[in-house]
């Protein structure tokens, strides 16, 4: 019982939301980070700004275990509200560590936990003077507290502080007080370490924290986005809020201080869209952000850019549907909505992101796809990738890479060559472009969302319509060799069974795999990352007899994609389904793989 | 469009600064109505941008869903133009202008495609004061379904679809555009050539938005007047024949009156318009005249018709958000892509 | 060569809009079908109000056959911009009714037809002196002239031309005097009857003509609608005008010469559905008529409704898409965007109605159905089946038949028994709910389209919300034996191969059989009328090897929603599409079952 | 909601004349921000509902989405709510009221909510005057998506979420109702209980739309002023700890002033607003000088507050329509199904 476990444990801050913990909470898992250890902080926030619950849950994983995990070591339990549930959720063994300002209620004794009391309230009562100080270095207290009780490196943390305050010193050393506090008070009056510790490692290796929606708004400013327009929702507002911010820096012409870039807050996601559609039918690269609620509203415009045939690139942070279902519980229920989106005959290309890292690069590459192909692009993230900071590989640039901004004709090319907006030239079912401007006589022509011939003509002709329609399919056909391929985690395949996933799925998915194979238990793995699917994909299915599909909605709507698109035997294919709005853990994977 | 005509062109006829002439700002052959006031205003379109040298591909020409909006097509066919979905001409338009902020936008809009369904976005184009010609054909009713009222149908005025007095205060659109803010405001009748075309060429010059609503007869469908006096002995007989799909062939209303003076306009069905055009001393650019000026002439039931409103600082979007002067569409990697280095910082601190 | 087809045929009016060819047209198909022969009449229209052509088929089948066929027997083509091209529709053996008053082109002249010249506006410009007279009586012309040619009742057409203009009998003798001039001019130039005629016969019993759009309004009617919103758009905007001259008609409350209904045009499609939740939810039957487009941007809506429980009838008249497509075309485009309308995980009932006859019973339906469940009902028409007439049974209503409201608590059942508006009570996923002003202090709850507990209150707890998810397929497992059952056309199954349609696919599916039956190839069918699919569109399928899926739309959506919903192995379902947006025929279907 | 709250009442407390007291008329425990304006405009209702008698089960409360659109929930826990989706509160409401024309409907809205995405359904919720009462909480900003500019928030204001001043003219709602023909027109301040619950309790009485602007402050994001001398220490300190998710709590701003008396009041950041109250004599009913009056304020940065505007001859939608007096959702088959005889007419007529 008095082994110490190390570096692997989940521990729970639960808080109050506009209480200043987010910030204190976000130092102590950046802590865990830069002493080397594998880290994933999980916010879960209310849908509001003061006053209701907030949990933080950071999980500590040596092994690079970054799914959710049930189960709490050590809470932090600093709200009285939630402190009875807070208090079921430790395991057995586990630590709490609440305020002993005033006596603990009886309610709150449990049976085979550990209690630390901290008079955090007391403490800062005494030290700070101004009440909303009080409350801020609180949460300083428990954190000091925890780096004691951890037994983690202090001078990390005090970095850290540093850094945060770094252009207003004068908070830097009430915050080092704060977290003495709690440091001096756990030395003296607990015997530290506890049974869970933390112990620098080396398992970081270039690896960065970020949250995927910064990612994202960063991989646009690098893939050439110069026209955003958004409608705020969460939680995808921060997607336009990176972007904005990485603007600022990085997107201002040196020689006048002009923008590089137009970013505009439009007045719902109807107008977002509709901006980014005329942008792009201008020439520039534009994108939108929302999340499901946004995608429906937009799901008529989106339908004009596919038969328009437009580019435009499309953010959905999805989040707990359906309607306003669980607006900060993250979910993957916009599978088919999105691929589907809007009436008639439509199909959307879907990236699957995974880590920031790929945040990052399916943003630069949906606008050389979305430019070659003239047709909407959605990045399909979730709450979980968006709003949390995620443990990624560095992004990458080459700096000899090119936009592809795909077949559009100039000036001098329309002297030489036929135009005609929508002629198959190359057979791929991609035609050839011109942006307005160009040229005086040549190349204008007219676009719609009706019918028309190759040459841009309305027609209400039925087979003028039908070859239209036939073609753009064949631009579908021509796509699955140009979307990102899966990831397959074994050389070759080994066993009968298989499993896919895609998105945030991953990260619970791979746990699972590397447990169940610690099992003697070989499942052999796909990680699906765009649609249309490439032919991998339909290869992998086809040569395993049984597939578990996991992802985190009820419908099962990824295995529909998959069954539809691949004309799969619905037979072979086995849904595991979490929607409770919680990230997918390795366990509740375990449990259905085996039944 | 142009280029299905025989590229012949006529060496006599006149041609512009650019060296285009007339011609070359037609558009494909109008499938509306005969006597459409729509095509009227095709036609002020083309000569507007014939007499200010525009270089047509240096204009693009947006709009939504009606007929109104089918009239791109049939001017300026060797521009880009874009019929995108109904009522979203303005966001389809203010993404456009800031991709590219060169070139001329000539937004063209119906009373149903702005408001109605796009009340919304015309409200936030005028508010964002988007560099831009934003026309509403305004017949006060749905032309292409069939002449259901619009928004802007005058109260009691009675429509061929429903066959009941409108119970609803028409919005007057000029009014609205006024109580947003726009920068330029007015408002014209597609038959009066001599005034519609000056409107249109000086909201091309205008930095911002220039809103011109033009009242355009619906032959087909729209009554303007709904008293049952204004009921000519042409629009009796018609009922009389109660052929829905039957539209008799009409002639374009086209007229002229002198500036401060008021006009009756008899339309096709045999009502009346009472227009005013504002007095050549009109002081457009004080705003609060403007505005009582509006609202009088609203409650004497009489259209005022002139440019009502012009802001002499007005300061487009671009201006606005601080822009760069080089269109955004022109920007490649070297402006757009901070490179690997910047991104090797930004990786660090995150760490 | 000289024996006279009787009552097989197809005639086409080759016209021009606005010229008031419509109703000419019209009363010639009345008039066959007065005369006891089956008849269909197809109206092929642009999206524009004057000057473009049209076309009206009008197919003459004593077998009954009345989908669409290709090839023209009998063309009347005054539409000289599409002569041309008209004339090559004309099957080898058939005629060319036209305009004789200028001498015919020679490129008009064609091997192996017959050319009937009627100097039609010379006769008119003869007989009235009113220019826009002479333009409609020309109509009436060609039509008196087929009377002749065609050896049908004069009796019969005058009796119509009496109807239409009852209320205007000044106008008969003109339309009378036309007539004759086609009819004397025909006889006495021409041999009448030419080979193909229309002789009267028994085939029509009690049944009527009437357009589907008709039906569903008079249906809204019936089933005791009482809010209407609507947005004008093509092909739907005539069930709105319907439902409202029909209310004009049955809907005055005698006494006070008020409305008992309340038929509201909103601004926008977003707005016409809000109207109908709201008044859903404040207790009144409440529907709206729209198309794609239209349904597309109603999306955020649907899923309030699905999620937050309110009942809601869209009836969408599906049109050639994707985007403004093409708007006067026909199409069964929709099946997967309405089905999955909206972000998260959604499902949502469909009605397929085949006539009109079943459009004005399932709208009536679909009332119960949306308040026993809850939730979206959709009616999914076509422009086919909508804006044409068809010949149908005639429409039934049963005077005892009273509407079912569903679950709602009155003030006694509130005094008596325990409220919670998610409870599920019975068992069956529906909960009881209560409307707005029903008591004092009890049944009053809160409606959000977020998660929420039994009692209606928000939640964000996750298993709270896995409940509610639950709950909902619960319902939606319920609904299967409560919507319309399939229609089978034989006894017991006879073959291990099946066909599938539903709604206007029906009329070709029907002649297809038939007449492959005729040699001795035999079908098993199926005609679904809704969705969820009810057990026996299950056991149908899975008692037979292959199956085809007859569909109009490109991707197979009726076929993937087999295959999602009832898990059937994609390789049995083969895909019969025709989606060019003119309806399918026999012919299309045959090729593809012969392969 | 009151079902969860003990049922019993004190017998001491006041009754109204239908035997409620005032706690019947509260709701759930707010869960908004310590100090937010939209709680004080949420006492006014209860307040209002009170005073005027209204039986808690014959008002409908339905909002969009927002801060604003939450307090629903927390008034009036005997009555039915809605929460629907952003921006559409209107439609919801319209659909209600044509159900049933005999509840009181009070719709609750935010500036996001009316100005931004829902602008189309407020302008047509307006021109068709439903029978409703509807406040807009107008903080200037998207509270529940973290402080964004609103279309209403002032020229040059800087926001928490933006930081940069909003380059755009803040939409004034009370000329947008005018303009569209509103039948009932005012402006309060969330902390004005003495103006706002009268206005609340005409609105109530007004048959048709009555539309009530109330500025809210929002104490967490917005910053009614952009310039820079308005900024408190408070606001400076707060920038200071640079932590978005701290919200200190505040105390409910709550003022009284005279009528015809202008007075600043100072928000939490320490900004000024400049409130205006007309006077006593002031002649709502005569439209052209309510629209000077407001034209004039706006001109002088002055935030005129009061019964700006009210026409007394308002007729509802439903007196538009000829709708019967009979609430519709209580018809049943006896009105509604015109039977089998009807039908065979009408089948006999398509034969
Ligand atoms: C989303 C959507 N709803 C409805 C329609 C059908 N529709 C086409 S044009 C039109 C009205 C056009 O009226 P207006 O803008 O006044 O143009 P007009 O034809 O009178 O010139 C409507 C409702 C549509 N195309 N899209
Ligand atoms: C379709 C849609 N888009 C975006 C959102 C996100 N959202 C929720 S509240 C809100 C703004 C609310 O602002 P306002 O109406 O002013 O209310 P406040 O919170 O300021 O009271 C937004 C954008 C949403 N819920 N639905
Ligand atoms: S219907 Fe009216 S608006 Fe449309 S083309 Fe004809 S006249 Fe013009
Ligand atoms: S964020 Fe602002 S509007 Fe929202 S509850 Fe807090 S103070 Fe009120
Ligand atoms: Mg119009
Ligand atoms: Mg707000």
């Amino acid at each position: 019982m008095n082994t110490k476990t190390i570096n692997d444990m989940v521990i729970r801050f639960a808080n109050v939301n506009g209480s200043g913990s987010a910030s204190a909470n976000d130092m102590f898992a950046k802590s865990v980070f830069r002493m080397g250890i594998p880290v994933s902080p999980k916010n879960i926030f209310p849908s509001n700004i003061q006053g209701l619950p907030t949990w933080f849950d950071v999980r500590i994983s040596e092994k690079g275990y970054l799914g959710r995990r049930e189960g709490i070591d050590v809470l932090v339990a600093v709200n009285p509200a939630t402190m009875k549930k807070d208090i079921e959720s430790v395991l057995p063994g586990g630590y709490l560590i609440y305020d002993s300002s005033k006596v603990l209620h009886e309610d709150y004794i449990r049976e085979g936990i550990h209690y630390i009391g901290i008079p955090m309230m007391a403490m800062v009562m005494e030290h700070y003077s101004v009440p909303r100080l009080q409350q801020l270095f609180k949460n300083m207290v428990y954190v000091g507290a925890l780096i004691a009780l951890l037994d983690m490196e202090m001078e990390v943390t005090r970095n850290i502080v540093k850094e945060t305050f770094a252009k207003k010193e004068k908070l830097v050393p009430p915050n080092f007080q704060a977290l003495d506090l709690g440091y001096n008070y756990a030395k003296e009056n607990y015997d530290c370490p506890i049974n869970f510790c933390v112990k620098r490692a080396d398992k970081i290796g270039n690896k960065i924290m970020m949250e995927g929606n910064a990612a994202i708004g960063l991989g646009a400013v690098y893939g050439g986005a110069t026209v955003m327009a958004w409608y705020p929702i969460t939680p995808s507002t921060s997607v336009a809020k990176a972007f904005e911010t990485y603007c600022k820096k990085l997107r201002i012409d040196p020689q006048t201080g002009k923008k590089n870039y137009a970013f505009v807050q439009s007045e719902d996601e109807l107008a977002a869209i509709g901006m980014v559609i005329g942008a792009a039918w201008n020439g520039a690269r534009a994108f939108t952000a929302t999340s499901g609620p946004g995608v429906s509203l937009m799901s008529e415009f989106i339908g004009l850019a596919y038969f328009a045939e437009i580019p435009a690139v499309i953010v959905n942070v999805q989040r707990g549907g359906p309607s306003t279902g669980m607006p900060t519980r993250t979910q993957q229920p916009d599978i088919l909505s999105s691929a589907y989106a809007s009436h008639g005959d439509t199909k959307h290309m879907l990236l699957f992101p995974s880590t920031p890292a790929e945040c990052f690069e399916f943003t630069a590459q949906a606008f050389d796809l979305a430019d070659y192909f003239q047709t909407p692009v959605f990045i399909m993230s979730d709450l979980d990738l968006g709003m949390n900071e995620h443990l990624s590989p560095p992004l990458k640039w080459d700096d000899s890479r090119k936009y592809n901004l795909g077949k559009v004709m100039s000036a001098e090319d329309l002297e030489t060559k036929e135009f005609g907006r929508y002629l198959d030239v190359d057979g791929d079912g991609v035609c050839y472009r011109t942006i307005p401007g160009t040229h005086p006589t040549k190349g204008s022509f007219f676009t719609r969302g009706t019918s028309r011939d190759e040459y841009a003509q309305y027609s209400e002709n039925g087979q003028v319509y039908v070859n239209v329609v036939n073609r753009i399919s064949k631009k579908w056909q021509t796509a699955k060799s140009h979307v990102p391929a899966p990831e397959f985690y074994q050389k070759e395949n080994e066993s009968k069974q298989g499993i896919v996933f895609f998105g945030t799925t991953t990260y619970a998915a791979l746990e699972a795999m590397d447990i169940l194979e610690g099992h003697g238990r070989k499942w052999d793995a796909m990680r699906v990352r765009a649609f249309p699917f490439n032919q991998e994909v339909a290869d992998f299915i086809a040569s395993h007899e049984k597939v578990f599909v996991i992802e985190q909605n009820k419908d099962a709507q990824f295995r529909s994609l998959l069954i539809n698109e691949l004309e799969v035997n619905p037979k072979k294919l086995e849904p595991v389904l979490v929607y409770d709005g919680k990230p997918i853990t390795a366990t509740a994977i375990i449990d259905k793989l085996m039944n | 469009m142009t280029y299905i005509k025989p590229i012949f062109r006529h060496p006599l006829l006149p041609k512009n600064k650019v060296g285009f002439t007339k011609k070359d700002y037609e558009g494909a052959i109008s499938t509306l109505c005969a006597g459409c006031g729509h095509d009227s205003i095709s036609a002020a379109i083309i000569q507007a941008c014939f007499e200010m040298s525009v270089e047509p591909h240096k204009l693009a020409k947006i709009s939504g869903i009606g007929c109104s909006s089918k009239t791109p097509t049939y001017f300026l066919g060797n521009s880009h133009g874009f019929n995108s979905v109904h009522g979203r001409m303005p966001s389809v338009t203010t993404g456009a202008n800031m991709a590219n902020r060169d070139l001329i936008y000539l937004g063209v809009s119906g009373d149903g495609d702005t408001a109605s369904i796009g009340m919304g976005q015309f409200v936030h184009a005028v508010r964002r004061n988007v560099n831009m010609v934003y026309i509403v054909m305004n017949n006060g009713c749905y032309g292409l379904t069939k002449g259901q009222d619009s928004a802007t149908a005058d109260f009691g005025s009675i429509s061929k679809a429903s066959k009941t007095p409108s119970p609803f205060q028409g919005i007057d659109l000029v009014g609205l555009a006024m109580e947003m803010g726009a920068t330029f405001v007015a408002r014209s009748f597609s038959g009066d050539k001599s005034q519609l075309v000056p409107l249109i060429k000086a909201g091309m010059s205008h930095p911002g938005f220039a809103f011109i609503d033009c009242i355009s007869p619906c032959v087909t469908f729209n009554n303007n007047k709904g008293s049952t006096k204004s009921y000519s002995y042409v629009r009796a007989h018609n009922e009389a024949t109660s052929l829905l799909d039957f539209v008799p062939e009409e002639k374009e209303i086209t007229m002229e009156y002198e500036e401060g003076a008021s006009k009756e306009v008899v339309l096709h069905d045999g009502s009346v318009l009472l227009l005013k055009k504002l007095a050549p001393e009109w002081d457009p650019s004080d705003r609060l005249s403007a505005f009582s000026k509006v609202q009088e002439a609203k409650a004497s039931g009489e259209i005022l018709t002139g440019l009502l409103y012009i802001d002499l600082e007005s300061k487009e979007l671009h201006d606005l958000f601080g822009t760069t002067d080089t269109p955004l569409n022109t920007l490649r990697e070297k402006e757009l892509c901070p490179g690997s280095e910047a991104l090797e910082v930004i990786n660090a601190g995150r760490r």
